[in-house]
This record gives structure tokens, C-alpha cells and sequence, in this order.
């Protein structure tokens, strides 16, 4: 078992992502119809496909290449707060990878943290506050403490899955204070976060994409 | 969802379409973008301004492009922010060697695109870029402490900093000037709204919040964001009396003070009702010892179809009054 | 009623002096009486141009006072006829010797105070009066049989009968040529409006007629005057159709035409709705090749806060084209 | 019994118009809801109220001053089509007792008539219109017989209301054709016209006036 996503590999996940975020459009903008204005599942559908439009027909040098054009052009087509905060994950994964044509546990580790920084950095928001960053924190924590303990790829990305979904969850009790549902205030609290959601499923994805017999 | 329009997805396209066609003469996209909006009129090594933001605020943003005031515009669906790509090529268009001033409002989404923008500008392009958060919303939050950044939001206040900062812009002023009279405007100005109905996204259809028929909110922002207070409907003079009462005592405006004032309807609050308003805006500020150097009336920054008003005061030095004295003619504003 | 207003019975008198208040440069009262506005721009010899009618529409009837286009106004009750003694006060007013011009809607009681105040004028002050009649609503009734009074409703088209008069008699032709151009410009307008929602007279602070959540109505007029059908919404294209072919088919504007193209919110419908119509409009008018001088886009005549639009055409010719095309500054216009 | 109003009865009957339209503004305006926008009791109270200003501190010379000055005061404060329609009974009953200081039935006879004529030919109104002509043309026309009959000025009076009472009562049935009622075609069938109403007020409160001991 090889433990590294090859650079025609990640061009490959990346395209398969803009199916799968068409396929969830709905189910991922009626959780944020409840708190927000129902239009992620939307906007992420649009994002993903010019993401996938960019690198459809490129032949790339290296994975980096490959997840930076993806994220800049998924930025560029989403715009709102969200484009920026949900295109660092892929432009932060771009910069991490740069130059590199195998990606394994450390780049996604690597990667998935500087994108949290980044994410935080921009948004302002931390654990807790009902954004993304509730399944992106401890997913990226958890990405951590595997590559420390040197699992495989694929269990490591499991374990973030696990870690995401948890993060994800909890999001239900909290009260927003960030994005647009913070105006509801304690209306926001009993309802799962979008943004959120919309991440513990890109965890889960990549993690599909590396067990599904494509590595 | 009572509009007419056709899919909602083409909402933003088709309404742009229509700026391009009734206002040819004056405004073009640049980047084969609709988005990108930018001004044929142009003026060699002066200060480029840009503004950006959501649509569903017309005349803002779109409307204040053109001589004397913005040079280019950038438009995201209604109420999202465009891009940071978009702001670039507006960027890159409208800068001729004398760097470019972005003033828009202080919403996480524009700053966020905007930031990214002034970096790649200044990275990839060359071109230096200032920035000027509109942040005068009284309602949105308290004020901010001395050195800190505002977390109060950008709503039609901004109207004051465009015109103070396009003059300046028009008369060759450099970009520290042009920004120094863009950020004294920017400190000078406070509004306050108050809404009676919600409006609805084209691509959501149906309103995010009710408000009840015999009630307003004070306070409430210009995409919906709940306000300071609900209750029931105040005859307009004590609900001028609550908005100016705020607005007044927080820069605070004195007497012996000398300022512009603008009445801003949010879209389906008629002109008649505006004025209703502006007549015992104008008896509050002379009891008050504040005299008006001008008065601007009618809708500047909307919210779609919301019913509502919002009161906006600029304290005015010499500077400023020579600003917002001076000419401009764009799309929608004419002075 | 869902309004920002005081007591009902002031809602005239206040809704004045804000108007006064704000544009004290340009317009003033006459006779102490605040429905008596005249323009404080005056040019000796020239024919004075008044309107007048009931208030709720503004811009319209007020807004329109000032340099290039009229001298005084007199308005009523909102949707209400001010009187004839009120009309021969500003008559009197804008007078300077070259006679006045009187253009207004076609609506009774502004006709029998209207006629009343011209002929106290002719007999009792010497002052020459003639009258020009909008009557540019396809909607409101079947075109009058040649000699025949028209039946028809004046609406926005008034604005551009304004424009091209006024206009002229800036140029300082007399009363004959500033009634033939009024006249021309009459002859060559023809509109027609949809409408969303009802509005709401203050005074009697509910709606006069409702319209179901998910319908309009073709044809209705700025008081709220039924219509020509009703019936669900349809996207905007469809109904732009509709409205234009109508409008094309009544002059008839033909292939080779030049007009210009009012677009005219009624009052809580958006900009971008507007713009929406004005990008079909322009694929329509460029299929039927007939050429657009002009756009103007926005609110130009409401009816209170009533959701809807209406399109207005005015086919030019070179004459007609000057007039328009010349400069105006009034407290809502400029060009 | 005289026969006759003097004119210093014209200026008591004028002054006592206004405070019983007054009294009847809630009623008046009731009838115009209904098919109109609500407001005829009102603007004839506001109109009533001024044409007393005008005359209640002035001493004039015949009762055609009187009539004159109340109808075109009255006028000016409604405003409307129905300031000059309702007005014009004033101003034509002011032409034909101009220089009179006794007013008897046929000065009333010819004053109606002429105010029929015009407000027929100002507002465009015939019989079966659902307006106030439908009241004022069966009363003027009841004058007319009555005076060419040589009845009492109180005969002649009471037999005009009770014609202007059948034709107020005949409006129910009508289609409105004039005013803003017309908008509604059909939908005003089965409610009695607003102006029909305060016409025929109008001839009872001068009957009431005639008969009251006052002459
Ligand atoms: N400041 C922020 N930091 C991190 N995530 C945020 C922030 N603001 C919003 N989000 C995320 O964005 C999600 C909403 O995204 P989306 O609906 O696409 O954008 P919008 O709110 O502009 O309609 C929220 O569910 C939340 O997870
Ligand atoms: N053209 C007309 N001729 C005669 N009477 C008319 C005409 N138009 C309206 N009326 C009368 O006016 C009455 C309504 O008066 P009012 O409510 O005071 O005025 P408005 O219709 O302007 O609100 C109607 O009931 C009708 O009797
Ligand atoms: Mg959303
Ligand atoms: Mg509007
Ligand atoms: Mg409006
Ligand atoms: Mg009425």
C-alpha cells in the first residue's frame, strides 16, 4: 500500500469534489436556511465547479500547482466572506505542497494547519464561536497527533474524520458569533452550523478518495 | 416574493446589464467582468478610488462611480462580496501610477477579498493601495477604543466619505491626502436606521425575518442584521428623537457645530415620508445649536425593498465642506 | 399603514417644509401658502411653466421646479386636487408677461380647478394661459378619435412633456412655440405600468383595494385605478413584454424610430428590478429596430409606496431631441 | 309667513351648514369607504368650516355676497373635483342673488338650476352617473314645478327633498360612471353614492332651516 497521493491523484480528488459538493448542494444550504440565508450548498457548488474548470485541463508540474489554481479560482467564483475562508484550505494545502509531486500524511497535516491559521487568522473566529473552524480545529488537531504517532495515511485522515464530525456536532449547542447567524444570536443555538458541516464532509471525502482503492 | 425579475440566478447579470445600457456614457466593466465596473471618465496620474461590496444597495455602489467621486466598482451577488480576483482587475484598471484608495464597508466578506486584493496589488501589481472602512452604524455596536479597529458597520454614512474622498481625489491630490480626507470624513460621520419590513434575496425568496405589522426596529442593518431595538411604530418625530438622540451624543456633535445631513430611505419608504423626517431633523439640530450646511434627501444606500429610513450626520470643517461642495456627476448623483 | 408619519392631518404640511427645508436654494412658497411652490430661479420675459395635482408622487410634481423646467407647482391632499384659487397664486407668481403654460395630468379635478384658476386668471390678472394635458396611459382608455377630448389618464410620460417644454421656454421662445413643443412631446408619449401592491392614502390609513400574494396588475394607475388584467406574476421579461407591445402598437413606434425610454419605479420596487426591465427593454426596442436617445431609470413618478413599475416612450425628432437634451437643475433632476 | 330669506338669514343658514356637516363628517365619509377612498365627510366639514370663516365676521350688503364668498371659500379649502362641483352650488346661487336681499323660491329655482348645469358640465356627469347629480337634478327639477306651480318657498323646499331623497336612493342600483367609484365598475352596484348623500343633506338642512321658525 502506497501512502502518498500522487500529483495526477490530487488532480483527480480535487475534480471528484466538485461532483460531490453538487450532489450536496441542497442538503448543505438547508442547514444554513435555519440561521444564515440558505445559499452555501449554493455557493460551494459554484466554487467547487470553477475550481474544477481550472485544473480540468491541465496538465500540472506538481500537486501544489494543482490545489493552489483550484482554490484561487474557487475563491474567485464563491467572492463573499465564505470564498476566502473556504479557498484557504486548498490555496494553504497549495503552499504547502508546492514543488512536491507525492503527498502523504505530513503534507495533509501540514497543509490542513497552516489553512486553519489562516482561516482564523481572516474570520477572527475560534473553536467554539459556530463556524468552520469547530470541525477544522480539531480535525487538524487530531491530523497532528497521528502523523506524531506515525500512522498511515489513511487512518490519519480517518481519525480526522472521526474528529471533524465531532466538532461538527457540537456546533448544534452553540450560539454563533461569527457570520451572518451571530445577528440571531441565542435563536442561533439547537441548529447545526453550514460551514461546518460543509467541512467534516470534505474530511470524510478525501478520506473516501485515499481508502477507495485509488491509492 | 413579490419582484419582477426573471431567474433569480440571473438577477445579478441581467440587472448589471441594464446599468451598462441606460448609463453607456459613463461607466464600462473592464476584464470582460460585469462585475468589474469602472468610469470612462478618467484623469491621468490622479488618485484612483474604489469601492465594492454586495449588490441590493443601488445607487451604492455602482451609482457613485464617475467624475468627481469613484473610479470603479466592484459587485458581488446581493449581499455577498465580490471577489478578490474582481477587485484586482478593477484595481489594475483605474490605478494610473499614483496608487488607489479602496473605502468600502466594514463587512468581514469585503474585507477579507478586499485585503487579498491590496496584496496581490501590491505584490504582483505594483500598485500601492490604501484602505478606508466605512464603519458609522451607531446601532451596530458601541464605539471602538482609541487605536483599535471599529466593529461597528458600514451603511450609508459612506455616501459622505465617497464624495469628501472623490473630490479630493479630483483635485490631484496625492493618495496620503486623498486617504487623510477620506479617514477625517470616515471619523466625522454617524448614522442610524430603522426599519419597518425585511426584504427578500432574490436567490433565497423568501424574507430571513418578520417583523410585526405594527412594529419597527431601530437599529437594524442594511442586510437585516438584527437592530438594537424592536417595539411598536412611534410617530416619526419620536423616532427622529431616539435615532438623532444616539447618533448626536456619540461623536459627539456640539453646539456651535457645523454639519451635512443625509436622509436616506431604504427602499420602499416614500420620498414624502423622508421629508417628514428631514422637517424635524432640522428642528432638533437647531434646538440643539447644530447648523446644516446642506441637506441630502432620498435614497443613497438601500436595502432592497425594506421599508425604513436611516439619518446619517457629517461634522464639516473648511476641508470637508469644500469636499462635498465641489461638483461630481455619475450615474446617479449629480451635485 | 406601515409609515413613518405624525398625526395624518399634518402629513401634507410637514411633508412641505421638509421639502423646503432641503432645497431652500432652488424653491420657495408663494402666497404663505407651502402647496404654492415656485422656482427661485427666474428669467425675465420668459413663459412660465406650472403644474400641479395631488401629492404622493414625488418626484413628481414638486421635484421638477427649478432651472430648465418649471416655475411653480401647485399640489393637494395626497391624490387630491389642490384648488384654483391656489393655481392663480402661482400663476400670478411665475408670470413675467410672456403668459403661462399649464401641464398636467388628465384627471378631473385637477381640470375643473384648473380651468377655474385659468380663467380668473385671463379675466381678473390679464394672464394669457394655456393648457397641455398628459394623457399618456394606454392602459386608462382607447385612443380619443381625432378632435376628441382623450379620456386617458395622464402618468409618468408628463416627465418628459416637463423636459421638452420646459426646456423650451428656457430658450426663451414664446408661449405658442412652448405649447406646440408640450404638445409634440403629449402627441409622442404613451405609457404603461404594472403594479405589485396597494398603497396607502394617510389620511386613510388603509388600503384602498388588495392584490393577492402571487399577482399583478397590468395597467393599474398611480391612484390605484383598476387596471387591464390581473393575474399571477410572470418574469419580468414577459411582462415587459406584454407592457411594450402594447405601448409599441399605440402610437405606433415604428422601425427607424428614435425615442427615449422612461423607466419609472412606482415606489418600493428597486432599482435593480428596474435596470432588470430596462436590459429587456433595450433587446426588445433593438429587435423592432427603433433606436434609444435615451434612458432614465429610476423614480420619477410614484404612486406613494406602491410596488410596480411603468415604461414610458417618447419617439423624437430633432426638435424634440434639443429640448431634451438640454441642461436642467431642479431639487430631483439634473441633467 | 313670509316667503323669503333675508340676508342676514342667507349668512345664519350658511354658518349653520357648517356645524351640521360637521356633525355629519363620520356619516358622510362612511358612504365614500365604501366605494370611494373615505373621505367625502371630511373634506366637505373642512370645506363648510371655511366658507363660515369667510363670512361670519363680515356684515355684506345682498345674499348674493354671502353665497359667493362661502362657495368660493369653500372651494379653495376642499380642493378635489369635489371642491368645485360641490362649490359651484354656492357660486351659482351667488350669481343669481347677486344685488338681492330677499331670496325667495325663485331665486333658490334658478340658482339650483344653474349650479346643476354647471357642475353637469364640469364633472361630465348625467343622471344615472351614481353622483351627486343624481340627487341635485330631480330636486332642481322639483323647484321648478313647484315655483311654475306658485307653492310656498317651504313647499317648493320639501317637495326638492323629497325628490333628491328618491334620486340619493336610486343611486345604490347604479354602476358609478364618474369619480374615483368607476374604477370599480360592477363592484359599486348596491352601495349609495357619498356626494348623492350630502346633496340631498343639503336641500333637508334648507327646508329644516325655512321651516323653523326662523322665517
Ligand atoms: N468569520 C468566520 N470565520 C469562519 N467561518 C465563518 C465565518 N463567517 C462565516 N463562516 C462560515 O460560513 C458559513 C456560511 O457560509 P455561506 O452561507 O456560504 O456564506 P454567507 O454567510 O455569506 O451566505 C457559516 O456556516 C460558517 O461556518
Ligand atoms: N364628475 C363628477 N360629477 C359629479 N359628481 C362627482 C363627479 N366625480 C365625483 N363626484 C361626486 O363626488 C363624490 C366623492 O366626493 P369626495 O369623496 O369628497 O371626493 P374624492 O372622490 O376626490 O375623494 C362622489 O360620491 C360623487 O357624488
Ligand atoms: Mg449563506
Ligand atoms: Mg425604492
Ligand atoms: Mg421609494
Ligand atoms: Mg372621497
Amino acid at each position: 500500500m502506497k501512502d502518498i497521493v500522487t500529483t495526477t491523484e490530487v488532480r483527480e480528488l480535487l475534480i471528484s469534489l466538485a461532483d460531490f459538493y453538487e450532489e450536496k448542494k441542497e442538503e448543505l444550504s438547508s442547514y444554513d436556511a435555519v440561521i444564515g440565508d440558505g445559499d452555501h450548498g449554493m455557493t460551494l457548488a459554484r466554487g467547487f465547479a470553477a475550481g474544477k474548470e481550472a485544473i480540468e485541463n491541465i496538465a500540472a508540474e506538481d500537486a501544489g500547482i494543482y490545489f493552489k489554481m483550484f482554490g484561487r479560482n474557487l475563491m474567485g467564483a464563491m467572492g463573499g466572506a465564505i470564498g476566502p475562508l473556504f479557498g484557504s484550505i486548498f490555496t494553504e494545502l497549495g503552499k504547502t505542497c508546492m514543488g512536491k509531486k507525492e503527498i502523504g500524511l505530513k503534507e495533509f497535516t501540514d497543509g490542513f494547519e497552516q489553512a486553519l491559521l489562516k482561516i482564523m487568522d481572516l474570520g477572527g473566529a475560534v473553536p467554539g464561536d459556530k463556524t468552520m473552524v469547530d470541525a477544522l480545529e480539531p480535525a487538524a488537531a487530531e491530523l497532528k497527533k497521528s502523523k506524531e504517532e506515525g500512522v498511515s495515511l489513511l487512518e490519519g485522515m480517518k481519525n480526522a474524520v472521526t474528529a471533524a464530525k465531532r466538532g461538527m456536532k457540537e456546533t448544534v449547542s452553540m450560539e454563533a458569533k461569527r457570520g451572518r447567524s451571530q445577528y440571531l444570536r441565542e435563536k442561533s443555538v439547537g441548529h447545526q452550523d453550514a460551514g461546518a458541516t460543509s467541512t467534516y464532509f470534505l474530511f470524510n471525502k478525501i478520506s473516501d478518495f485515499i481508502s477507495g482503492g485509488n491509492l | 416574493m413579490k419582484k419582477i425579475i426573471n431567474e433569480p440566478d440571473n438577477y445579478l447579470k441581467e440587472m448589471l446589464s441594464g446599468i451598462y445600457i441606460a448609463h453607456k456614457d459613463m461607466v464600462t466593466c473592464t476584464d470582460d467582468d460585469l462585475q468589474c465596473l469602472v468610469s470612462k471618465y478618467k484623469k491621468e496620474g490622479k488618485v484612483g478610488i474604489a469601492t465594492g461590496g454586495g449588490s441590493g444597495h443601488l445607487p451604492l455602489f455602482l451609482g457613485y462611480v464617475g467624475e468627481g467621486m469613484l473610479d470603479g466598482c466592484c459587485v458581488g451577488d446581493v449581499f455577498q462580496s465580490p471577489s478578490a480576483e474582481q477587485m484586482l482587475a478593477v484595481t489594475k484598471e483605474i490605478d494610473s501610477g499614483a496608487g488607489v484608495l479602496y473605502i468600502y464597508g466594514n463587512y468581514n466578506g469585503d474585507i477579507f477579498n478586499f485585503d487579498m486584493a491590496a496584496e496581490m496589488a501590491d505584490m504582483e501589481e505594483d500598485i500601492r493601495v490604501e484602505t478606508v472602512l466605512g464603519a458609522d452604524d451607531v446601532a451596530s455596536a458601541g464605539p471602538s477604543a482609541p487605536g483599535e479597529k471599529s466593529t461597528r458597520r458600514g451603511v450609508a454614512g459612506i455616501f459622505f466619505v465617497f464624495k469628501c474622498a472623490g473630490a479630493a481625489a479630483d483635485k490631484m491630490m496625492d493618495l496620503d491626502n486623498v486617504k487623510r480626507i477620506a479617514d477625517k470624513a470616515n471619523a466625522n460621520v454617524r448614522t442610524m436606521g430603522v426599519a419597518l419590513t425585511p426584504c427578500v434575496v432574490p436567490r433565497v425568496g423568501k424574507a430571513g425575518f418578520s417583523i410585526g405589522e405594527d412594529e419597527m426596529e431601530i437599529g437594524m442593518g442594511i442586510h437585516g442584521e438584527t437592530g438594537i431595538r424592536r417595539g411598536k411604530i412611534e410617530p416619526a418625530d419620536q423616532i427622529v428623537d431616539e435615532m438623532l438622540g444616539q447618533i448626536v451624543a456619540d461623536l459627539p456633535y456640539e453646539s456651535g457645530d457645523e454639519v451635512a445631513v443625509l436622509v436616506n430611505g431604504l427602499g420602499a419608504t416614500t420620498l414624502d415620508e423622508q421629508y417628514i423626517v428631514t422637517r424635524h431633523i432640522d428642528e432638533v439640530l437647531s434646538e440643539k445649536g447644530i447648523s446644516v450646511h446642506r441637506y441630502y434627501v432620498g435614497e443613497y444606500a438601500t436595502a432592497l425593498e425594506m421599508a425604513g429610513f436611516s439619518i446619517s450626520l457629517l461634522k464639516l470643517d473648511d476641508e470637508l465642506k469644500e469636499m462635498l461642495d465641489s461638483d461630481a456627476k455619475t450615474p446617479f448623483f449629480r451635485q
